[in-house]
């Protein structure tokens, strides 16, 4: 796994790259929980993710957990559909905001 | 009834491993005859229980060995799940409630979900877990 | 000294299963830091390997067992291949001359060209050999 | 692996598809020998070859002596990345005729 971050439209994007495992997840996870603790709204980038397993996407839930606690915004991008297979096997499709990139998240935020 | 011993791999519970088991999960799913999309879901049952003895049984013991061995039984396609560590309680082994949105509690589900059967239990000689899972090919 | 066991595979002697061989060698590869190039380097000397054993050893007996072990030893990368049919005559063991063009006799000069050193030898008790290559990763 | 054939500007074209491993060289083999039994020339086209071993190149050697034996043309087109790093280590690119693809070879044959 990779993970590239970048500024787009007033949120802080994390793209994860690659297979997100056990073997990277905690770097994931400390990456959005840190983005979320120094108080930016953030949209995590799934475009380029290949797999993804359940320590990824609890690293995922916890970011969402934690930016509605800091009422921050927060949402997941082009997901692929490898990553959006397991999120519905989870059933998390339909509680994240998911968006095909940046700027459909922009549309929705009016 | 034609078995078919597919393959066996051991490896150090160590989750950099996970990815030979899931490169190998996903050939062994085309030999047997599966679909793509059936071979993805059943990576991700292997991954989750391999995860879960790393995690749960060996609490992150990286010396520990696991080992996986998949069989092909007339279109039932056994994975099964061995470790070295102390016996584990059984009963703690659940999903969570999915409604209950959390992190975690995902793995056991997503195995439940993608398998037909699960059995769960003690290696007899005091030491050690297995699973088994199978799914049945049409 | 550093000596990490990156896995163990036991598979029959089927051509079919040379895939899971394959995707196994890239992946370990990986792990040990190899690059891509490398890397599919490696995946060619191991399943040439192993094609040798199932064509020349078990002479196409696929119930015959293949098992093959890769360990890292610091950057010295070993592929153990090893087979339990009847004792090789290891003097046969030899690459054709390339100059001389005809179907096969290549596995074991890809095997040559790739890694940096390669032992055969019998197993001890009498049944079965063994092929260490050993490829150091700079 | 998947064998493919067609007809194209006088040869007989048989591609292959996939992994020519030990698993399927023999059905490759097989293919090619009968084609050229058949008194045609052929070009085996490798562009969709994502691995090929040493029975799958010894195939292409046994086709090539065949054609030079009956007075055919044979050729390689399309040769895939991995096929060609494979041809090099064997030292068969520079023993094979290799096109990018047919009408290249046709402009050789003049
Ligand atoms: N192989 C195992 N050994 C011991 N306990 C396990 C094992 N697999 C699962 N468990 C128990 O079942 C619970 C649920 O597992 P799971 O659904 O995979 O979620 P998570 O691993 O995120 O907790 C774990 O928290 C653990 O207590
Ligand atoms: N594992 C093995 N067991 C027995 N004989 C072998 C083994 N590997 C290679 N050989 C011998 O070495 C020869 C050359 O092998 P190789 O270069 O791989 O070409 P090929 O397999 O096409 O003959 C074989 O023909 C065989 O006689």
């Amino acid at each position: 796994m990779k993970i590239n971050t970048r500024e787009e439209g007033g949120y802080a994007i994390i793209e994860l790259i690659g297979e997100v495992d056990l073997s990277c997840s905690p770097a994931a996870r400390k990456q959005i929980l840190a983005c979320l603790k120094a108080n930016r709204s953030l949209l995590v980038d799934l475009k380029a993710v290949t797999y993804i397993d359940s320590s990824g996407v609890a690293s995922l839930v916890e970011g969402y957990q934690t930016a509605k606690k800091l009422n921050l915004k927060f949402g997941l991008i082009g997901v692929s559909d490898s990553a959006m297979s397991v999120l519905r096997l989870a059933r998390l499709d339909k509680v994240f905001p998911i968006h095909a990139n940046v700027k459909e998240r922009l549309r929705e935020d009016g | 009834m034609n078995e078919e011993h597919l393959l066996k791999l051991h490896f150090p519970a160590n989750p950099d491993r996970l990815c030979l088991v899931r490169a190998l999960v996903k050939r062994a799913a085309g030999i047997a005859g599966c679909n793509s999309d059936l071979a993805e879901k059943l990576v991700i049952a292997v991954n989750e229980a391999c995860m879960n003895v790393i995690q749960h049984a060996y609490k992150g013991d990286y010396s520990g060995e696991i080992v996986l061995e998949i069989l092909n039984n007339d279109n039932r396609l056994l994975f099964r799940v061995e470790d070295y560590a102390a016996p584990i309680d059984l009963e703690c082994v659940k999903p969570r409630d999915l409604d209950d949105i959390r992190p975690g509690g995902l793995g056991t589900y997503f195995i439940q979900e993608i398998m037909d059967e699960c059995t769960m239990g003690h290696l007899e000689d005091g030491v050690g877990n297995y699973l088994e899972m199978i799914k049945i090919i049409k």
